[in-house]
């Protein structure tokens, strides 16, 4: 278990800068997840923990010790693929046992730990096979278990789950839930699915760009997020934005808001249906439990609002909107957040 | 230690079998018949620098080193594109489970394996005599064929289909590539109800781009050098009537039967800008249609 | 069953019937055209093997693939027909030959990596510089060549003819792997490399042996090519006792004299044999391959 | 040598050229006791073995002296001699035919005898012919190994199935060109197989012809022949063709230049005489089932000598040779000695020394009788040997044989070509 500490960290190909300097702080023990939409330079950044990436500034420590300079075999970590990278030409077992056996571990120590990893994963039946002998979740499987025979100090995961379909990949989350709970040892986790980030992060990174935007808690990054791209990022549906000037909305009318709230964001669940502004239902999407309504208002802004399962409304109703003050967000002009109502909640 | 310093340390140490033999070995005799093509040279005394003479010669006055250009080009235009049709055509037929594939396969080798032999020599010469087996074959469908490589208006050509006919190499190269592109991805176009034109074109050839391209490049490159085929058929004279006069041809009568190494060390060099700079232009466009799956894009 | 029914049932059935019958006749004329291709591609051979058989004054006045009358003597006489059997030269090609496929192999699959896989200074340059050795035509380096050797002593030995080979000295054989390895998926040598492997374990255990395929291709051709390789043998070799196959067959060969084109012939066609075998055993390995699924 | 013990993989001492190298370099002297001669030549499978024999024959008559043999085919031969030229390490003793020769006494490659001869080189009784064919500027360089002359070999039974017989309507040291018309229609009327070969692009016919006009192909390093004679040659072998003697003119251009044995029209059925020299006859007799018979090229009706007999192959010593006085007792030995050529016999052609003839006399074969025959016939008829070639002679040959080709297959007129090719021929004179 190890803790991970980024300091000004930045890469460049050439003269074109992707990663603007990064500080970021690993604790020990820690399943942090990084989260952002694609090109904003995750990946690269799990490379760089990793060893596999140049830094072209800062520092990157792994429990304590500086590691820019140490090779990705001295720094201790696994890592799980995209792609899984499962070594085609080997049986199940070759796969699990190469990176023991380049560490000269003694036999019957790497016989141990093989087999304790297929106990866990369970595949001990597929020992033998050769990579393309698997399916899509049993690669994943093997691939976790190469992880995990290494004890290491750090885990990584490049977006692990992205080749699987929806129902397994469901199925592997709590898997690795339950891997992490088992183990306990640090990991970071890339994705681009904020759901996978929500429920298995103890904290959560946003990356936007090559910056860093917000680092807390799922609770924290939910309720609390700090500029208008986490809040937009994080919470499907999105939130709702609108534009407010002069203390309140074009749509909602005054509110009695400090004159440098520039917008308001309304999570849909918060918004509430039955009083307050008129508007037309332009598509309703029923999901059993809830159901998602989209509204047009007559300004033009478009809305999303999360209703009972039960409720009757259908298409082309005039509905009436509104929202309670204390649970929506306001962000300044630069997109940071104001904390109005934050002690409140 | 440095990353950079490690880095290039480990590029070196994998180079180094390479460098060592490209130090010592090649570049000395290359740089070497660099300087020999700005002299006279005639093996037997020293060389004498005759500044640009020879290559003044080769562009003002050399009736024959234009024929041995355009002999040269005219069969790089069309063996090379015709050979990679039938060796990718071929490939992708041996490729699929026929029974006896691994006979076939062999069989469709042979030629290669023959390569410029004597025997082949004298072989294609009865095939396309006048009354040789081609023109027999020819007499069923009622055509009258010619001296196929006696007439310098078809020696060239038939030249072109032996050279095609030996497309052993890079069918071999291709069969290696169309074994790395996995067969699900062809399942998976089989059931998104792609023909098997489009098949083609959506999975076979991008991902055997860089092995097309390999081959492209290697068949243009041993195209333009292309020495024995022409050198046996035609007695070692580009015969008849320059017909035949490849232009390595050319280049080894000047440096070895008439002495002229000097001369011949500044077609070479004509020769290797002229490949270099179609090599360059391939290696250029590649950047649009070739993409490596191992490499990010 | 329902009259309704059976119609399509039927015509169903008699359509599938037909689809069959149509992909029996396809692979028929598959076979039937890759027969006659094959006839075609081998015709030359035949024609030797066939004049291998005959006496030599009747090979080229006749012109039928069938001996006249058969004699075996072609090939005793041709095997003692030098001054050296041509056991001695079958024993030298396969020398030379063997030795440097061996090289061929592992320099130029080291070199490509490096082009392939590494990243230092200067590779562009290399590179382009590797590709100039190729469009040089050799000819007009053989003299420059010749003289390196001599002064290193080498003439009149093997050593020319082999110790290139173990210096990458053909850059064919490294572009070709060079090719083949940029189309492995970079996260295996990633995996590799978290996995502890220096670049030489993964070049070595990762690379090599997913590249069979191109390995088993570079070899074959490696193998062809120096077996049929006369110009450095002749140039570098001056003992009849160290000539190679080719430089024998062509010694066959006499402008002012007899030439012996039916020992000739019979000692080509021996000297196929090894690149035959070669052949087969080792295009097994290029069809067999690795399996690439699940990495793309 | 087995497999696992290379004897020159590891080692370069063995080479005699690498062992002298490095000995230089050491400033030591290596292998004291023998001195080597290195013998270098171009042959076949028989010619070999004849000479590795007479190879053995002089090492166990001259101890102390050790000769090594090297060969090659003749396609090869040039090609390696010219990269040893460029290194300065020719073997000291090598085979040279007449024509490429004259370009390395030239240029100093070969040396001359004559501070050898009557000390280790006995040549007292080689022809005179012989030697002055080896003599350039009054100094010997080459001794020749054995004598040619053009000849016209056909196939006898094609001439008896077509009533034509020597001494009756046919001479065959004495026959026109108008002969040759006249023997190939009858041939071809009566058997289906044309009478003879087309030479409209043979350079040595054509250089016959010459002689016949009484023209030189070189004068004061001059290519002299006048266009009327080019001329008048294609229009004499147009009149044959146009007779109906001769294979079609397109199977005539695809030959042009080759100068392999196995495609003359004769071996390969596709006409009843083709033109070779005279040492090539057991060749040829050796791929074909019928009897070779041999004649003179054609002549005019004025039968003015047009041809010449001049060495097929000299033995020469090298500007690289360490030990000339062991190379030239070699080849004084290789040229004299009963035992030696005994074993030579006619394999490089008739020898020049009466001695060794008179030796061999016995031990003929039907086709050797015949070429000696032929050489006994010519006697008197043949044209005196020019005075060497200059250099470019090579190429005008294959210059001629190019062009040629446009005058078979009409693609100009035999005027143009001629001009044409004259152009060309001072061209390359003047560029050697």
């Amino acid at each position: 278990m190890a803790s991970v500490v980024l300091n000004d960290v930045r890469k460049a190909y050439g003269k074109h800068e992707v990663i603007h300097g990064v500080d970021l702080e690993v604790r020990s023990g820690e399943f942090m997840v990084l989260v952002g939409p694609s090109g904003c330079g995750k990946s690269t950044l799990l490379r760089m923990i990793a060893g596999l990436e140049e830094i072209s500034d800062g520092l990157i420590s792994i429990g304590g010790k500086v590691v820019n300079e140490l090779p990705a075999s001295q720094r201790n970590l696994s890592m799980v693929f995209q792609s899984y990278a499962l070594y085609p030409h080997m049986s199940v077992r070759r796969n699990l046992a190469f990176g023991l056996s380049n560490l000269r571990m003694p036999r019957d120590e790497i016989e141990r730990r093989v087999t304790e990893a297929a106990r866990i994963l369970q595949i001990g039946e597929l020992m033998e096979r050769k990579p393309r002998q698997l399916s899509g979740g049993q690669k994943q499987r093997v691939a976790i278990g190469r992880a995990i025979v290494r004890e290491p100090q750090l885990f990584l995961f490049d977006e692990p789950l992205s080749n699987l379909d929806a129902e397994l990949r469901v199925q592997m989350r709590v898997e690795l839930a339950n891997l992490y709970n088992r183990l306990g040892t640090t990991m970071i986790y890339v994705t681009h699915d904020q759901v996978e980030a929500m429920t298995m992060a103890s904290r959560i990174t946003v990356l936007n760009a090559g910056n860093i935007e917000q680092v807390g808690t799922p609770y924290e990054l939910y309720n609390f997020p700090r500029n208008r791209f986490v809040a937009t990022f994080i919470g499907s549906p999105k939130m709702n934005m609108l534009a407010a000037s002069g203390g309140g909305t074009a749509d909602f009318g005054a509110m009695g808001l400090p004159a440098d709230v520039a917008h308001v964001g309304v999570r849909p669940e918060h918004l509430v249906l039955g009083s307050g502004v008129a508007g037309k239902v332009t598509l309703v999407e029923y999901l059993g439990s809830e159901i998602f309504v989209h509204l047009t208002l007559p300004s033009g802004q478009q809305l999303l609002a999360q209703a009972d399962g039960k409720a009757q409304i259908r298409m082309g109703d005039a509905a009436l909107v509104s929202f309670d003050a204390k649970a929506a967000h306001y962000f300044g002009a630069d997109g940071t957040r104001l904390p109005l109502y934050d002690a409140a909640a | 230690m440095n990353r950079v310093i490690r880095k290039n340390l480990a590029g070196y140490a994998f180079l180094l079998p390479w460098l060592v033999g490209f130090l010592l070995l090649a570049i000395g005799p290359i740089l070497f018949s660099l300087y020999l093509s700005f002299t006279k040279y005639n093996v037997i005394n020293p060389p004498q620098w005759i500044g640009l003479d020879n290559y003044a010669y080769m562009f003002g006055r050399d009736a024959r080193f234009r024929k041995a250009l355009q002999v040269t080009f005219t069969f790089v235009a069309f063996a090379v594109p015709a050979k990679l049709v039938f060796a990718l055509a071929v490939a992708m037929l041996l490729d699929k489970g026929i029974r006896a594939i691994g006979i076939y396969r062999a069989l469709f080798y042979l030629p290669s394996i023959l390569g410029g032999s004597i025997a082949v020599a004298i072989l294609w010469r009865n095939l396309f005599n006048a009354d040789g087996v081609v023109n027999t074959i020819l007499g069923f469908v009622g055509i009258d064929g010619p001296a196929w490589l006696a007439d310098p208006r078809y020696s060239l050509w038939t030249l072109i289909v032996l050279a095609v006919w030996q497309f052993g190499s890079p069918m071999l190269i291709f069969l290696a590539g169309l074994r790395a592109i996995p067969q699900e991805l062809y399942e998976a176009a089989e059931i998104d109800a792609a023909g098997k034109v489009k098949q083609f074109f959506a999975i076979t050839v991008p991902l055997l781009a860089p092995v097309i391209f390999f081959n492209l490049v290697l068949q243009m490159i041993e195209a333009f050098k292309s020495f024995s085929g022409a050198f046996i058929i035609s007695g070692g004279s580009g015969a008849p009537l320059d017909s035949l006069l490849f232009y390595t041809v050319y280049l080894f009568n000047e440096a070895f039967s008439f002495l002229r190494m000097g001369y011949a060390s500044a077609l070479a060099w004509v020769l290797l800008a002229i490949i270099a700079a179609f090599t360059a232009i391939a290696f250029w466009t590649s950047k649009y249609w070739v993409h490596y799956e191992g490499e990010r894009g | 069953m329902d009259a309704a029914l059976t119609e399509p049932l039927a015509l169903a059935r008699s359509l599938r019937a037909a689809k069959a019958q149509r992909a029996k006749r396809a692979a028929l004329l598959k076979h039937v055209f890759l027969i006659a291709a094959s006839l075609v591609m081998i015709y030359p051979l035949l024609w030797m093997l066939a004049s291998s058989f005959k006496p030599n004054n009747q090979i080229f006045g006749d012109p039928s693939l069938w001996p006249r009358e058969v004699t075996w003597a072609n090939y005793p006489e041709g095997w003692n027909g030098m001054a050296v059997s041509f056991g001695v030269f079958f024993r030298n090609s396969l020398f030379v030959t063997i030795l440097s496929v061996i090289g061929n192999v592992l320099s130029c699959s080291f070199t490509a990596y490096a082009f392939a896989r590494l990243e230092f200074t200067g590779k562009r340059l290399w590179f382009a510089l590797m590709m100039m050795t190729l469009m040089i035509p050799y000819h007009v380096v053989l003299i420059p060549q010749y003289l390196t050797f001599l002064k290193l002593g080498w003439v009149d030995t093997y050593l020319p003819l082999i110790v290139p080979q173990f210096l990458a000295g053909d850059a064919f054989f490294i572009f070709l792997m060079v090719q083949f390895f940029r189309q492995l998926p970079r996260e295996l040598d990633e995996a590799a490399m978290i996995d502890g492997c220096s670049p030489f374990k993964i070049y070595w255990a990762i690379i090599m042996p997913l590249s069979i395929p191109a390995i088993a291709t570079a070899a074959i051709f490696s193998f062809i090519w120096t077996w049929d390789d006369f110009l450095g043998p002749l140039v570098y070799l001056n003992d009849v006792k160290d000539y190679t196959v080719p430089l024998a067959l062509r010694m066959f060969n006499s402008q002012d004299s007899v030439t012996q084109y039916g020992q000739m012939f019979a000692m080509s066609i021996l000297s196929l044999l090894p690149i035959f075998l070669f052949f087969i055993i080792f295009q097994r390995l290029i069809i067999r391959g690795i399996a690439m699924s699940g990495l793309k | 040598m087995s497999f696992y013990n290379r004897r020159r993989f590891l080692t370069t001492t063995a080479g005699a050229a690498g062992a002298l190298a490095v000995a230089g370099a050491l400033g030591t002297p290596a292998f004291a006791q023998d001195r080597r001669v290195r013998h270098f030549w171009w042959g076949n499978p028989e010619r070999d073995k004849r000479t590795f024999a007479v190879i053995d024959i002089f090492n166990g008559k001259n101890p102390g002296i050790v000769v090594e043999g090297e060969t090659l085919g003749f396609a090869d031969y040039f090609t390696k001699l010219t990269t040893q030229i460029a290194g300065g390490n020719m073997p000291d003793v090598i085979q040279m035919g007449y024509g490429v020769m004259f370009e390395y006494i030239n240029n100093g490659a070969i040396v001359p005898l004559d501070d050898y001869v009557g000390k280790s080189l006995d040549v007292s009784k080689i022809d005179r012919s012989a030697l002055d064919a080896g003599t350039v500027g009054g100094k010997l360089y080459a001794v020749s190994i054995g004598a040619n002359s053009h000849v016209a070999m056909y196939n006898t039974r094609l001439y008896e199935a077509a009533g034509i017989k020597v001494g009756d309507n046919f001479d065959p040291f004495g026959w026109t060109y108008d002969d040759v018309a006249r023997i190939g229609k009858a041939i071809k009327d009566a058997t289906g197989v044309p009478g003879t070969d087309d030479n409209t692009a043979d350079y040595q016919n054509f250089s016959d012809f010459v002689g016949q006009k009484g023209a030189a192909m070189f004068t004061d390093g001059q290519y002299t022949v006048p266009q009327e004679v080019v001329e008048e040659y294609w229009a004499t072998w147009k009149m044959i063709r146009d007779a109906g003697a001769t294979v079609p003119a397109e199977e005539t251009a695809a030959l042009a230049g080759v100068a392999d044995l196995a495609q003359t029209g004769l071996v390969t059925g596709k006409s009843a005489t083709s033109y070779a020299w005279s040492n090539q006859l057991v060749g040829a007799q050796a791929l074909i089932e019928d009897r070779l018979g041999a004649a003179m090229y054609p002549n005019t009706p004025a039968m003015v000598p047009g041809s010449i007999v001049q060495p097929s192959q000299f033995v020469c010593l090298t500007r690289d040779s360490k030990d000339a006085e062991a190379a030239t007792s070699y080849m004084s030995a290789f040229v004299n000695d009963l035992d030696m050529t005994k074993v030579l016999g006619l394999e490089r052609g008739i020898p020049s020394q009466p001695d060794v003839r008179a030796a061999l006399e016995p031990q003929l074969t039907d086709i050797e009788k015949v070429s000696v025959a032929f050489f006994d016939g010519i006697q008197g008829k043949t044209m005196l040997l020019p005075p060497p070639p200059p250099s470019g002679a090579n190429e005008i040959e294959q210059t001629f044989e190019r062009l040629a080709v446009e005058v078979l297959t009409g693609g100009r007129s035999p005027a143009e070509v001629a001009a044409d090719f004259l152009q060309q021929a001072s061209d390359i004179i003047a560029r050697a």
